[in-house]
């Protein structure tokens, strides 16, 4: 029996980890990857709710969070691409003219 | 006691990766040490008895956009992080920000959580009652995300495809 | 059922002619813009008259509605119509002499520039004019009271090249306001006491309550304010000072806007509300005072001014003061009796004297005229009419509007022995000063520069370089031409015959409107009202008062002629020997200059350094300045935060999370 | 069944299970050079033992006997890696594939597959959705052009087809109602009129079991599919700089994953170990199940390599093309359709 709140601390310590990662990561694609270990540790969350309150709709917004997670890394690489098409670098301190 | 032990194990294995991603320099590392992450956490999904959401997890986070990820990294040919010093922002309230948010989230779960223990397989989420839920009581959100898709999709190519017409003088080769 | 005259149209035709001329008139030939103009005007006379052929099967008052204008709780205001005696004789005046003048002025302002928009003003002035007199609630009146002061602005600064022109107009704006100031706070307390605008409803109210009999209540206060608010557009002590000005204003607009119609409006008004006024003693009082004082005040400076349209102007506020008398001694009919008999003969008076300058070349000092009789015979012919009429022989019209009002002064309830003895003092200096003004312009030697023959208009670009507004310099003493002279002739039959009616009989006319059930006041509550006056013998004391007067105005007409035609020199010593006096009335009791130390000086200084200085330009515009700056320096010191760099970004996010956490934390553990 | 005794079976059967599979392996190599050869007009493999038998043998021992070459400039790590990710993949889908009914030895019965899970199908298709890793990061470490394009166009391929396996299996899903690969089989038993079976290729699913040929070939990397080593164009494609045993890995996985998919095909479309009336003795009778189901992946795996034997190879923008401009929406037209078949008879 592992009680709750392990798990709960267990997605804070990855949703921290991500952005963690966020800040001090200067690849953007790194970036990138650190907001899909936050949104990871937010679903770990979700389920773990979901058996808190033995509510299935918790795992349902997994799949939500999935799918949009997808969407957003399409689009998300996309940019990246074109980011790097023009910039010729995917470093994010070298990225700072706020345009393409 | 062994379901302490197996989340105990793909707990440090989950932690472990989401530092290794912190710690390698370079991006495919890290990208392979995200898909670590992510497999122990399908299994975590599996001691909570999120059966589908597991397999799911693997599917599409491992298996397409994780995949998605190592692709790019090999199309930009993507090298070692540069050290740059871009952000003393990030570094003066940033980190401080986030240890003292995780500190104290950490410190209120702990110490004041209402929260049970949770058994092995607590909640199975068998795909047909997850497949029920999502084409009745969440089908708005199920079609609005898929709209949302589509979205995606097209802006991904319009992104990503070359602008030849715009620019011909672009150097090639 | 009474029949829909559509009241309406009568207002809204020369609407229609103003929008016409002021849109499209600078692409009309002359022809076609004064074609416009007289049509909509003539047609607006039609209607009147029309309407005045009906008026025997009308039930009175006859009220048309047209729209609701505002309405809020149970405060309405309406586009309304009223159409009474009182707003029929009014609607008459306007229409008719205001048509006649329309006609002259096609002659007179052919040869300047800006004739389209010369008669696009006038026919705004009509519009507003008539709305004004046939309202049926003091909003719409007052919309009508402003728009003539906004068309009278507009024609007295019509040479708005001309400096003077053009602060003659703003003054007459300006020293309108205050008397319009008066008339607002009277809206306003009416809407508070009586929750209404209209007319019928507010006399309604007003007539279920008592005479004031002591102290100053609503009412009196109601008056008053609408007496100060006539005093500004009818030009009373003590706010006349406009109206010698707005002599700058082309001659036409003189005759119409500022002789018969326009400032006859404080008349009208005060005759309109007469019901407020009659449980208003003490206001009726300040308006006969006011009244008095004006007319005598204004008729001695006519004496010695020397600018034929500047004694007109001076006659004309000491004629408006004759009106406020009788309206203060609660004489209406006789005060309206003689605005009607003043718009004949002031306007012609005014119309002459324009043919008299057209004459001469635009000269305007009487000095430098003399003779011009055989020059201008009908002009001549005309204005000896009007004379006549003004100075009040028999049986010229002023002469029984004069002798309605001097009696009723001496015999009304209201009224006293003292404002008969002015106002008869007044008839001796008006017929002075007008025969003096007759006997300079027409008698004696020609003694301008001009010598009589060919005429030759130069080209219309001199008019600005040129002293007088007027740009026909011609070579030649000449008649005007007949188009100016046709209406010159009506109104002299007009001011020849316009009395002939009686004050008797206009006064049963128009006693519907003035004394009807609503107004009717007791004589007891009179008599406890009044104690002074004793009943007075009436009928053999008419006849002697008939007399006297016209002793007065014979004694003027001799005195003139024994100065400005047989002693030429005589007013010279006499000058003389005034010596200061003179001064002083010459300029004018010094009564401009007063103003502008007391008034003017002052209000420009504080408004310089409190307004401008204090307000406006340390605190209205500093605290915009300051803050604006800060905002930039604010913004200088943030710009900062937006470096572009996305991780920044991330630690501004994350440090704020940390916070939002924090927070969240320390509420839910407390 | 205590704790021990699950895991002692489980081993065994672990054991057995890749003991099979790997001999499977190394003789689906062998069968495919002899008809290619056939094919070909050549005989194939000859020399070693009987019709060549024992060459898979010769060719096990010849891999881990020769010299381990780890070329300069690759990135380590990951170039160790990569075929070890490929081959524990492909090894491991494996498990979940049930191969007959329950069965009773000593005492103990169990099914006759590593692991009976509800959702067996999605641990495949994931399990195989990661071997991609395998072959991309085999591109990628190699720090060689030709492996880098082998590894890119294996990882653009896999996740283009990947979409359209996935969406032809739902047909089969819809049908059967389940993610239990046993409860698929099962679904599928019986005739229609007494001689036709009720396969899932029978009962309408013939398109969505052409799409999943297609898929899988590009899945394996098999031809007419095998762009990330055209040997033509990339020399080898992702495994040109290995050699020796971690070549043989790669060459393993490719392999298992086609047994792999075969194991599927039969599975989801061709009634798993259903066959023709049970006849002959009780152990016979215990047997047959699993011949039929090997029969059928043995005629799977003979179509691959007789297709591999016949095509030519597309270019890479046709690959593309077909993938997403015709399969897809094949897959999901197909998808659509039983759909609503199923919700009409409903």
């Amino acid at each position: 029996m592992v009680p709750l709140s392990y798990y709960l601390v267990l997605s804070g310590i990855l949703f921290a980890c991500g952005v963690t990662g966020f800040l001090i990561k200067r690849n953007i694609i790194t970036i990138f990857m650190s907001i899909e270990l936050m949104l990871n540790g937010v679903n770990l969350s979700f389920v773990a709710f979901a058996a808190q309150w033995h509510a299935l709709s918790g795992q349902v917004f997994v799949f939500f969070v999935m799918v949009v997670a997808a969407a957003e890394s399409a689009v998300g690489l996309a940019i990246i691409i074109a980011i790097y098409r023009t910039r010729e670098t995917l470093n994010v301190d070298r990225v700072n003219l706020l345009k393409l | 006691m062994l379901h302490l032990i197996v989340f105990s194990a793909f707990g440090l294995i989950c932690v472990a990766g989401a530092v290794n991603l912190l710690v390698q320099r370079h991006p495919i590392n890290s990208a392979l040490s995200l898909v670590v992450v992510m497999g122990s956490l399908a299994v975590e999904y599996l001691l909570l008895g999120a059966e589908f959401v597991a397999a799911v997890q693997v599917i599409v986070y491992a298996g397409a956009i994780m995949v998605l990820f190592v692709f790019v990294i090999m199309l930009l040919n993507a090298g070692e992080e540069e050290r740059t010093k871009g952000s003393r922002v990030a570094m003066l309230f940033g980190i401080p920000g986030v240890l003292i948010g995780s500190v104290l989230v950490a410190w209120v779960l702990l110490e004041h959580s209402v929260t049970d223990s949770v058994a092995v397989g607590a909640l199975p989420g068998p795909p047909k009652v997850i497949g029920w839920l999502l084409f009745h009581d969440f089908l708005l959100p199920f079609e609005v995300t898929s709209v949302l898709v589509l979205i995606a999709i097209m802006g991904a190519v319009v992104l990503a495809s070359h602008p030849e017409s715009k620019q011909p003088d672009k150097r090639e080769g | 059922m009474t029949p829909n005259l559509h009241l309406w149209l009568i207002p809204v035709l020369p609407l229609i002619g103003a929008a016409i001329n002021g849109l499209f008139g600078k692409r009309f030939s002359r022809q076609t813009v004064s074609a416009v103009a007289l049509g909509f005007s003539g047609a607006a006379l039609l209607l009147a008259l029309w309407m005045a052929a009906q008026f025997a099967s009308l039930t009175l008052p006859h009220v048309e509605l047209l729209a609701t204008w505002i309405r809020a709780g149970d405060f309405q205001v309406d586009f309304a119509f009223y159409l009474d005696q009182l707003s029929l004789v009014m609607l008459l005046v306007v229409t008719g002499v205001g048509f006649l003048i329309h006609i002259y002025s096609v002659g007179y302002m052919w040869e300047e520039g800006g004739f389209y928009r010369f008669f696009a003003y006038l026919n705004l002035f009509m519009f507003f004019m008539l709305t004004l007199v046939l309202a049926s609630n003091y909003l719409l009146m007052f919309i009508g009271w402003e728009g003539v002061g906004l068309a009278s602005y507009l024609l007295i600064g019509f040479w708005f090249t001309k400096d003077s022109a053009a602060s003659a107009g703003k003054k007459a704006f300006i020293v309108n306001r205050i008397g319009d100031f008066g008339f607002l706070i009277a809206l306003f307390l009416m809407i508070k006491h009586f929750g209404s605008l209209n007319f019928e409803q507010v006399f309604q109210s007003v007539s279920s309550m008592p005479a004031e009999t002591a102290g100053a209540g609503l009412l009196t206060a109601i008056g008053l304010l609408l007496m100060l608010g006539a005093a500004g557009k009818s030009a009373q002590l003590p706010l006349y000072v406009w109206l010698p000005d707005a002599m700058e204003g082309p001659t036409p607009v003189s005759a119409l806007i500022h002789a018969a119609t326009m400032v006859t409006a404080g008349v009208y008004m005060v005759a309109r509300s007469h019901v407020v006024f009659d449980r208003a003693p003490q206001a009726l009082m300040v308006v006969a005072i006011v009244g008095t004082l004006t007319a005598l005040f204004a008729a001695t400076i006519g004496v010695c001014q020397t600018d034929i349209k500047k004694v007109l102007a001076y006659s004309t506020i000491s004629q408006l003061g004759y009106m406020f008398m009788a309206c203060g001694v609660a004489a209406y009919s006789a005060g309206i009796f003689h605005l009607m008999t003043h718009a004949f003969f002031k306007g012609l008076l005014f119309l002459a004297a324009g043919s008299v300058i057209h004459a001469v070349g635009g000269e305007q000092d009487m000095r430098r005229m003399g003779g011009l009789r055989r020059h201008i015979p009908w002009t001549f012919w005309t204005m000896t009419a009007a004379t006549f009429a003004i100075a009040g022989f028999p049986p010229f019209a002023g002469f029984f509007s004069k002798d309605a009002i001097l009696f009723r002064a001496y015999s009304s309830p209201y009224g006293s022995w003292v404002y008969w003895l002015i106002g008869v003092f007044t008839a001796f200096l008006t017929s002075f000063y007008m025969f003096r003004l007759w006997f300079l312009t027409f008698f004696g030697e020609y003694r301008g520069e001009m010598a009589a023959g060919e005429h030759v208009h130069l080209a219309s670009g001199s008019r600005v370089a040129a002293a007088a507004p007027h740009e026909h310099v011609h070579t030649g003493i000449h008649e005007s031409p007949k188009i100016m002279l046709i209406p010159l002739v009506i109104l002299a039959v007009l001011s020849v015959c316009g009395g002939w009616v009686g004050s008797e009989r206009f006064h049963k006319f128009l006693s519907p409107a003035l004394h009807s059930g609503v107004t009717a006041y007791s004589p007891e509550q009179v008599a406890a009202a009044t104690p002074a006056p004793e009943p007075k013998e009436q009928g053999g004391s008419e006849t002697l008062l008939t007399g006297i007067s016209v002793l007065a105005a014979a004694s003027g007409l001799f005195l003139a002629w024994l100065l400005y035609q047989r002693r030429p020199q005589l007013p010279q010593e006499i000058a003389q020997a005034m010596g200061s006096f003179y001064e002083a009335v010459v300029h004018k009791y010094y009564v401009d200059e007063i103003y502008a130390a007391v008034f003017v000086k002052p209000l420009i200084d504080g408004s310089t350094r409190i307004l401008w200085h204090g307000i406006d330009r340390d605190v209205i515009d500093a605290t915009l300045n300051n803050s604006a700056e800060g905002a930039r320096e604010v913004s200088d010191a943030m710009r900062h935060m937006q470096s572009g760099n996305l991780r920044s970004y991330a630690g501004w996010i994350a440090a704020g999370a940390a916070l939002v956490i924090g927070y969240m934390i320390w509420m839910g553990t407390r | 069944m205590s704790l021990g005794e699950f895991i002692l079976v489980s081993i065994v059967k672990i054991v057995i299970a890749l003991g099979v599979l790997l001999t499977a392996v190394a003789y689906t190599v062998w069968l495919e050079r002899k008809v290619v050869g056939h094919i070909q007009n050549r005989w194939g493999p000859t020399r070693v033992g009987p019709f060549g038998l024992l060459q898979p043998l010769a060719d096990g021992v010849k891999f881990i006997f020769k010299e381990d070459l780890i070329p300069p400039h690759v990135y380590k790590p990951l170039y160790i890696a990569a075929p070890m990710i490929a081959l524990i993949f492909a090894l491991t889908s494996i498990s979940v594939i049930p191969i007959g009914n329950w069965i009773t030895v000593f005492g103990i019965r169990t099914p006759l597959e590593i692991v009976d899970v509800n959702i067996g199908l999605l641990i495949v298709l994931g399990i195989t959705s990661l071997g991609v890793y395998g072959v991309a990061l085999a591109g990628w470490s190699s720090n060689s052009k030709y492996s880098l394009l082998g590894g890119l166009r294996a990882s653009a391929q896999m996740v283009s087809y990947e979409i359209s396996l996935g969406l032809s299996l739902i047909g089969v899903l819809i049908l059967a109602g389940s993610f239990s690969l046993r409860d698929i089989v099962d679904a599928q038993g019986g005739t229609f009129w007494g001689f036709i079976p009720r396969w899932n290729i029978f009962q309408g699913q013939f398109v969505a079991f052409f799409i999943y040929l297609m898929a899988a070939y590009a899945e394996t990397n098999r031809i007419p599919f095998d762009l990330p080593e055209a040997e033509t164009e990339l020399v080898a494609g992702y495994h040109t700089e290995y050699s020796a045993m971690k070549f043989a890995m790669f060459f393993m996985a490719e392999y298992a994953n086609m047994i792999t998919v075969a194991c599927l095909a039969t599975l989801l479309f061709l009634g798993g170990w259903h066959g023709p009336h049970r006849f002959g003795p009780p152990i016979v009778q215990a047997i047959l199940p699993v011949f039929w189901f090997v029969a059928k992946i043995f005629a799977f795996l003979f179509l691959y390599i007789w297709v591999r034997g016949t095509l030519p190879r597309f270019r890479y923008d046709q690959l593309m093309a077909f993938g997403w401009k015709f399969l897809l929406p094949l897959a999901i037209a197909n998808l659509v359709i039983t759909a609503l078949i199923v919700a009409l008879r409903a």
